[in-house]
């Protein structure tokens, strides 16, 4: 996060405090996100319920706080898994060469081929929802990019004399690889994996959205838009909340690493 | 590279049907019984009924051999009958197809229609408010869900301003929300690449030395700097072609627009086997085509691509 | 630099408008006569009259012997009256005379023959009643039954045996091409959505006032709403309640309601020990605020479930009947009663076995996945834990038969056969014949249920009738093998271009033949 | 004023912070065809005058001074002015030529977008370098270094310029290229156009035969014409870099041992990628311990390759490589324990060290293989040996110089105690000072360890003056 300008630094700061303030806030709040009072259902804002109630008499600003971790870190969790997976088997396929080079980067171009949202369509038909086809279905649409990016960054570390003479001092293949290579494809990768979580929040929601998401009534930002939509003119604060919440995280995310260019590295082809 | 390509294609294609095959048969569930559902609405449902669906269409069969069947046929271009409609699957996947297709350029194009003049416009006056409101633009629409754009679109113009009609696709202005929808998407991110590539080409030095031999800035840029651009440029909006399939499912749910999409998620709940391999295949050839007419623009625009063999 | 972009701008604008121009494949369509356009939510995903018979009765399309008239009721359609020998073995029907197929071809007694013996083994509410021949004689239709069974004329409104010409059959006798004898015709299909429907001007009775209509499924509710909204259909079926009032202040559309035969009801395996003791089930019922959640979620306070038929079927709803009362204490006490102890969790067990289990339903109908939430926090509170499955209809079928369902949430139409027994009994008589239904109670026998269900369809005293049918409705209240929820009320948001919108509760028929464009 | 004459009076080049980097410099061509060359180690601020004359500098940079050419002033302030003379009476012929030409446009557009070309122009100045005429369909990744860098001279040819900024023009470029470079140049002259010249080859210097002005830190330490100046250099900095060219090395080091004991030996050798024809076929010769054996040729025969394959780094597609004797091919087992006994000195010394690490560390990881308590001892014993500082340990490799960096890369291998170094071009990136440096320290490695040495280059010079045996890589193959 070195460099930048004083109002990249500046975003940087105001950034990291939302999603701090986002991962934490519910854990001073007191109450039930599930406690449900048909009677209440569609009560306004008030300072002790900032968003009001939704259709069930839930307290929104409760919800919305509950979801903040379960969607920041499910999305987190998606990026790590594709991540980890990413870089090794680009690293990999860019230490090996050859056959074992060829045929893991087809699969990663199988696996661009197949989207994301059908993959986890199906493994939540084939699994049931809950996070484990979410988790699965968005990591394996995540991965390829980081295989991708890290095979070619991997390629280019690999061919500098600095490997080569590590090689002639008779180094371990592992300790070439931790030594000489995973940092700098660790620095390549590192800032659009960080915004790839912004991306993964927006496919968690997406899922919820479709009803694939977390079981109810667990709280889940998309799966409360999608239950909030039809009252949209009666219940609008309690609709735009959760909006709100998936927007700013993901803007927060964007703006981690916000440099000249990065912003258009995440969606690059490699 | 173009056999290589269409092999791969191919490759590609015959997976992702196996797969969609292995998964709707692994999915839990008795697949007679959501065929009978979809035939017959979820009242009064009937379990001999179901049994009797399975006799019919052979689904009791061993799944290795149904498999194989499917192979042979499709080997002699048949892609078979839905098991729920029991109409031919290839007749139904043109329609959504076309449909899904005629979804598919009009987004994209209507994005790059916008990206191209205001990404050029952004490298141009690099600071100026045209980089700056872009920026904006970009931040704001990658950070939006495409569902959250497309209710505003809806609520905004189909039922504020009852402008356009909100779902469905009977003429061309059942294509503008859903359009606008997946270009306002596609453009967060092109905008931003346009303008980091024109950039990057006009900063190159070759644009500076083309100005040493008497160049005018715009001259250099157009002669030297528009196929250049352009290289990493169209690879990029072919990506987004490619991976505009993605966004169909939710967008096509949200304007219950018929298209393949749709077709594929309602066939995978109810189960349609053939129609489910046949709505892979067609979205698995239809991605390695894409990349198929990327490698050939890309091959037509580099000459260091297509001058390596001679 | 600035003529770079100035062209790229020009040469966009240009291909920005070659695009908008080129698809007048689609303009054609829009210059064609004026039609009414329908929207209902359920797609039709084959032509066979047992599948998706419901949507070209709907449509005006097919019809049958008899129908159903939006009072509840059964009127002659095709037949223009009938009778029936004394021991109600013997029903013949005298068809109408000079009505023909959409085709031209005259309808004969022969063809309804036909027709009747092609459809039957597919129309499964009809095993119900034992035919052993049809025959045609003259202008007659004579069904030969091998049992007595009163409720023929109802049973013949099911739209799984409407009449279909003999050119509508293929060989292997299934329906090849919908020619039936309704005021509308087919004009083209598009499974599983569209269906454009045109002018049966040989029609027997009232003509159609439009001369095509168009009939289209949409099966998201919300963007039924939204089409409401935009006024982008002219009769819209099934408005979700919430929308409801934003279209009836937006001024697009009328929005018409009325209380449907439906019920929307808990289905408990009563084999399971959390069910097995009828205490349980009734405390379950008495911890459910249906009152709330009719206010809140069906957003009509009449739609909370008395018993399990709603008042529109006069004949199966008793006024008198011991009401569902909303009674937390009561419900607690009960538990407490049948020996099911409050753990530190809140959760009941007893033996060893918890007292929760899976409630699985179908988004559909999207109330139903609201309902279940709101179940959830209800049950909870008298200590049963309830976890929320959402599928399809098919995984309740398939958990009952694994044995793996512990309540199934379904919502039933009570009057497809206007007459109530036929749900009655496929849904709660075990073992049965007639019982053609997978969907129905799961593991509960009632001896004297059965043997009343069996007497009533041979009897022909309406005064013995009325009585079962009392007795069968307070085995149910009692016992409650179904736990009723809420009714139903269709809403329909209707165009206020159109006139003579007929609001059909039994969901029969959309009368699309009685609109007219208003002046 | 006349209005051949051209004179360039830099007052300074000042950075961001206004300090002076570069200046004063003068340089002035009375008639045309008259030649200037800058020279001077890297850093020295050469490149920055080449740049301010065309209004090119950097964007924090600022120049003060004036240009007079066909009888105009022009500020050097102001670069919009000094722009408007591209083409028409300056013209650039840039280093890296990669770089300046367009990857996807054909030579003969590029030359045509050249104010003022025409065929008759282009054909002329395509035949004057000795370019054949198909060079003008070619795209430049077609092309070698050497063409690439004339067709860039071409480019001034057909201007108008009566001025030519030529950068680097031998940069990177072997012998025979650097003399068409040369002959390029010469070319320019003879048309009667006036030259820069920036260049670290004082041969290019010197076979120029122009007013030379020499550079240090920014400022000009001695200019005059060059024979007189090479002759007769006044100035101390300008002895020491003449002195450190290979030419001017002292010949025939004290070295006659005779050896018996064969190192490497490479037996029948082919090597070639699949497709291609292969690089080198059946070469044979052995390297004893103490002996330096050059491998030499022009850019892009495979000195490199060989020098791989005899390390081990690519396998031959036939013949044996063998170390003492052993075939590392075949053995497997021995091959480890000999793996790190043999060893490359890179061509760019700094590129061994990852950048992402500290030079320390590079040097702990050693511990691997030699053990720790080695490692330390040898350490210490090293850093005194190369007269280095311990604090280097904890920079990283973009924090120390050139000269430092080849001397931490030699050391980094003497840790490991070798049998034979492969030195890969180990001048061809440096200053000439310190190029002279490294060849001492290799002298006395031979001389002091007995280690053999295999040195890659394609400067003849400085092979004729160090090494014991040749092995010239040409078409043919053939071993000397």
């Amino acid at each position: 996060m070195k460099g930048g300008t004083p109002m990249m630094r500046r975003m940087q700061v105001v950034s990291i405090t939302v999603l701090a303030v986002a991962a934490s806030v519910h854990l001073i709040l007191p109450g039930d996100p599930n406690a449900q009072d048909l009677l209440k259902a569609f009560e306004g804002p008030s300072l002790p319920h900032p968003f009001g109630f939704d259709h069930l008499g839930r307290d929104v600003f409760l919800r919305v706080a509950h979801a903040a971790p379960r969607s920041l870190g499910l999305a987190a969790l998606c990026v790590v898994f594709a991540y980890v997976v990413g870089i090794a088997l680009g690293m990999i396929a860019a230490y090996r060469g050859g056959f074992v080079e060829a045929a893991l980067m087809r699969l990663v171009d199988l696996l661009l081929a197949f989207p994301g949202i059908l993959l986890a369509l199906l493994l939540a038909g084939f699994l049931g929802a809950g996070p484990g086809p979410i988790l699965l279905g968005i990591s394996l649409g995540l991965m390829p990019q980081f295989a991708r990016l890290s095979r070619a960054t991997a390629g280019q570390v690999l061919a500098e004399p600095h490997v080569e003479a590590a090689e002639m001092a008779g180094f371990r293949t592992t300790a070439i690889l931790r030594r000489h290579v995973l940092l700098p494809v660790i620095r390549s990768t590192l800032p659009i994996g960080i915004l790839s979580i912004g991306g993964a929040i927006l496919s968690v929601s997406s899922l919820g959205f479709l009803g694939l998401g977390i079981r109810p009534p667990t709280p889940e930002w998309g799966a409360m838009i999608s239950e909030m939509m039809p009252y949209i003119s009666e219940a609008p604060v309690q609709l735009a909340a959760p909006c709100i919440a998936i927007f700013l995280s993901v803007l927060a995310f964007a703006h981690l690493f916000t440099t000249e260019r990065s912003t258009a590295v995440a969606g690059r082809p490699s | 590279m173009i056999v290589g390509r269409l092999a791969q294609t191919a490759l590609v294609a015959l997976t992702l049907v196996t797969m969609c095959f292995v998964f709707v048969h692994t999915l839990p569930g008795d697949t007679a019984l959501r065929i009978a559902e979809a035939r017959g609405g979820s009242e009064f449902l009937n379990v001999g009924k179901a049994r009797e669906i399975a006799a019919e269409e052979g689904l009791d069969r061993p799944i290795l051999l149904q498999y194989g069947e499917w192979i042979e046929r499709i080997a002699t271009g048949d892609l078979g009958m839905s098991l729920v409609t029991r109409q031919p699957v290839a007749s139904e996947l043109w329609n959504r197809g076309q449909n899904t297709l005629i979804l598919g350029i009009a987004g994209w194009l209507a994005s790059y229609l916008v990206a191209l003049p205001i990404g050029i416009y952004a490298a141009l006056r690099p600071h100026g408010w045209v980089d700056k409101i872009s920026s904006f633009y970009c931040v704001t629409m990658a950070s939006l869900p495409s569902f959250l754009m497309g209710i505003g679109l809806i609520s905004i113009f189909a039922l504020s301003l009852r402008w356009l009609p909100p779902a469905g696709f009977r003429s061309w202005e059942h294509l503008i929300l859903p359009a606008a929808t997946l270009a306002l998407g596609l453009s967060a991110f092109s905008i931003r690449l346009i303008r980091d590539t024109v950039r990057e080409v006009n900063g190159a030095f070759f644009i500076t030395f083309a100005r040493t031999k008497g160049l005018t800035a715009s001259a250099a840029l157009r002669e030297n700097g528009s196929r250049n651009a352009a290289i990493p440029i169209v690879a990029f909006a072919a990506l987004q072609f490619a991976a505009v399939v993605d966004g169909f499912i939710m967008i096509e749910t949200l304007f219950n627009f018929p298209g393949l999409g749709d077709l594929l998620v309602s066939s995978m709940l109810s189960r349609d086997v053939p129609m489910v391999m046949g709505a892979g295949l067609v979205a698995a050839v239809g991605y390695g085509l894409v990349n198929l007419a990327a490698d050939l623009a890309s091959l037509a625009l580099d000459p260091r691509l297509s001058q390596r063999g001679q | 630099m600035t003529d770079i972009s100035r062209r790229t701008v020009l040469l966009g604008s240009g291909t920005l408008a070659a695009l908008l121009a080129a698809p007048r494949w689609l303009e054609a369509q829009e210059n064609a006569p004026k039609s009414i356009r329908a929207i209902q939510p359920w797609e039709f995903k084959s032509i066979q009259p047992a599948e998706s018979g419901f949507v070209l009765n709907r449509a005006s399309i097919a019809e049958g012997l008899t129908a159903l008239q939006p009072d509840g009721s059964v009127v002659p359609c095709l037949a223009a009256s009938w009778t029936a020998s004394d021991d109600a073995k013997e029903w013949r029907f005298v068809l109408r005379e000079g009505i023909v197929f959409h085709d031209g071809t005259p309808v004969t007694a022969e063809a309804v023959k036909a027709s009747m013996e092609a459809l039957l083994p597919q129309a499964r509410r009809l095993s119900a009643v034992h035919i052993a021949s049809i025959t045609a004689e003259g202008k007659e239709v004579v069904f030969h039954l091998e049992k007595p069974f009163g409720p023929l004329p109802a049973y013949l409104c099911d739209y799984a045996i409407s009449v279909y010409a003999p050119a509508a059959f293929g060989p292997d006798g299934q329906v090849a091409q919908v020619i039936s004898t309704g005021p509308f015709k087919v004009d083209a299909i598009e499974l599983p959505r569209r269906l454009s429907l045109v002018r049966h001007d040989g029609y027997w009775g009232e003509k159609p006032v439009v001369e095509r209509a168009e009939f289209e499924a949409v099966a998201n509710g919300e963007t039924r709403a939204n089409m409401a909204l935009a006024g982008d259909a002219d009769v819209i079926m099934n408005i979700p309640t919430p929308s409801v009032s934003r279209i009836a202040s937006s001024g697009t559309m009328q929005v018409h309601e009325v209380i449907n035969p439906r019920v929307h009801a808990l289905y408990p395996d009563c084999g399971k020990p959390q069910f097995s003791d009828v205490r349980t089930r009734r405390a379950l019922s008495l911890a459910i605020d249906r009152t709330a959640i009719a206010k809140t979620i069906m957003r009509n306070a009449d739609l909370a479930a008395t018993q399990l038929f709603p008042p529109v079927m006069p004949d199966w709803h008793f006024d008198d009947l011991p009401r569902y009362d909303y009674d937390m204490a009561a419900a607690e006490a009960l538990l407490d009663d049948a020996g099911w102890v409050k753990g530190p969790d809140g959760i009941r067990s007893k033996d060893g076995v918890r007292f929760a289990g899976t409630i699985r339903t179908f988004p559909n109908r999207p109330e139903m996945p609201v309902i279940a939430a709101a179940l959830q926090a209800m049950f909870k509170t008298v200590g049963y834990e309830l976890a929320i499955s959402i599928g399809e209809a098919s995984a309740i079928v398939e958990a009952k038969q694994n044995g793996t369902l512990d309540i199934g949430f379904s919502s039933r139409h009570l009057a497809i056969v206007p007459d109530g027994i036929a749900v009655i009994s496929s849904e709660f008589v075990v073992e049965d014949s007639r019982n053609q239904s997978d969907t129905g109670a799961t593991n509960w026998r009632n001896e004297e249920f059965d043997k009343l269900c069996d007497a009533y369809y041979g009897e022909t005293d309406e005064k013995v009738r009325a009585t079962s049918r009392r007795r069968l409705t307070e085995i149910l209240q009692e016992d409650l093998p179904a736990i009723p929820i809420v009714w139903y009320s269709q809403i329909f948001a209707v165009s206020d271009r159109v006139d003579g919108f007929v609001n059909d509760p039994f969901e029969q028929r959309l009368y699309l033949d009685r609109l007219s464009f208003k002046a | 004023m006349s209005d051949h004459r051209i004179e360039f009076q830099l007052d300074e080049i000042a950075d961001a912070d206004g300090h002076r980097v570069v200046g004063p410099v003068s340089l002035r061509w009375e008639a045309p065809g008259d030649a200037c060359v800058l020279i001077g180690e890297t850093g020295s601020g050469k490149s920055l005058v080449a740049q301010s004359i065309l209004g090119l500098l950097p964007p924090d940079f600022q120049a003060r001074g004036s240009v007079w050419i066909k009888g105009n002033r022009i500020a050097l302030e102001n670069e919009a002015a000094l722009r408007a003379q591209w083409s028409t009476t300056m013209a650039l012929v840039p280093q890296e030529p990669f770089r300046a030409l367009d990857p996807t446009m054909r030579i003969r557009r590029q030359l045509m977008q050249v104010k003022g070309s025409d065929d008759r122009r282009i054909d002329a100045a395509l035949n004057e370098l000795d370019l054949s005429p198909s060079v003008g369909k070619a795209y430049p990744f077609q092309l070698s270094g050497g063409m690439a860098q004339r067709t860039l001279f071409a480019t001034a040819l057909i201007s108008d310029a009566s001025l030519v900024v030529a950068d680097e023009p031998t940069k990177g470029l072997d012998e025979a290229r650097a003399a068409q470079s040369l002959a390029a140049l010469r070319r320019l002259r003879a048309e009667g156009r006036s030259v820069l010249v920036i260049t670290h080859d004082l041969h290019l210097a010197r076979q120029l035969d122009g007013t030379t002005v020499v550079m240090k830190a920014g400022e000009v330490v001695e200019a005059a014409p060059a024979q007189e100046l090479f002759a007769n250099p006044r100035n101390a900095y300008s002895r020491d870099l003449f002195q450190a060219d290979p030419s001017n090395w002292s010949n025939g080091t004290a070295h006659a041992k005779a050896q018996s004991k064969t190192v490497a030996e490479l037996r029948d050798v082919s090597f070639g990628y699949r497709v291609e024809a292969p690089l080198f076929e059946n070469l044979s010769f052995t390297i004893d311990a103490g002996q330096v054996v050059a491998v030499t040729g022009p850019s892009g025969i495979g000195k490199t390759t060989l020098g791989d394959v005899l390390l081990g780094l690519h396998r031959a597609t036939s013949g044996a490589v063998l170390w003492e004797g052993i075939d590392i091919a075949a053995t497997r087992g021995t091959v480890p324990r000999l793996r790190r006994k043999y060893q490359k000195l890179h061509q760019d010394p700094a590129s061994v060290f990852a950048r992402h690490r500290t030079i320390g560390q590079h040097f702990v990881d050693l511990a691997d293989v030699i053990g720790g308590a080695k490692l330390k001892e040898r350490l210490d014993q090293l850093l005194e040996r190369m007269k280095l500082s311990a604090r280097l340990m904890e920079r990283s490799v973009n924090e120390i110089s050139g000269g430092e960096a080849q001397r931490l890369a030699l050391m980094r291998i003497l840790m490991l105690d070798p049998l034979l170094i492969v030195a890969d071009e180990p001048s061809s990136r440096v200053d000439p000072i310190v190029q002279r440096d490294v060849f001492e320290l290799l002298g006395s490695l031979r001389d002091q360890q007995n280690v053999a040495i295999v040195l890659i280059s394609h400067q003849p010079r400085v092979v004729s003056s160090f090494a014991d045996k040749v092995v010239p890589l040409d078409t043919s193959g053939e071993r000397a």
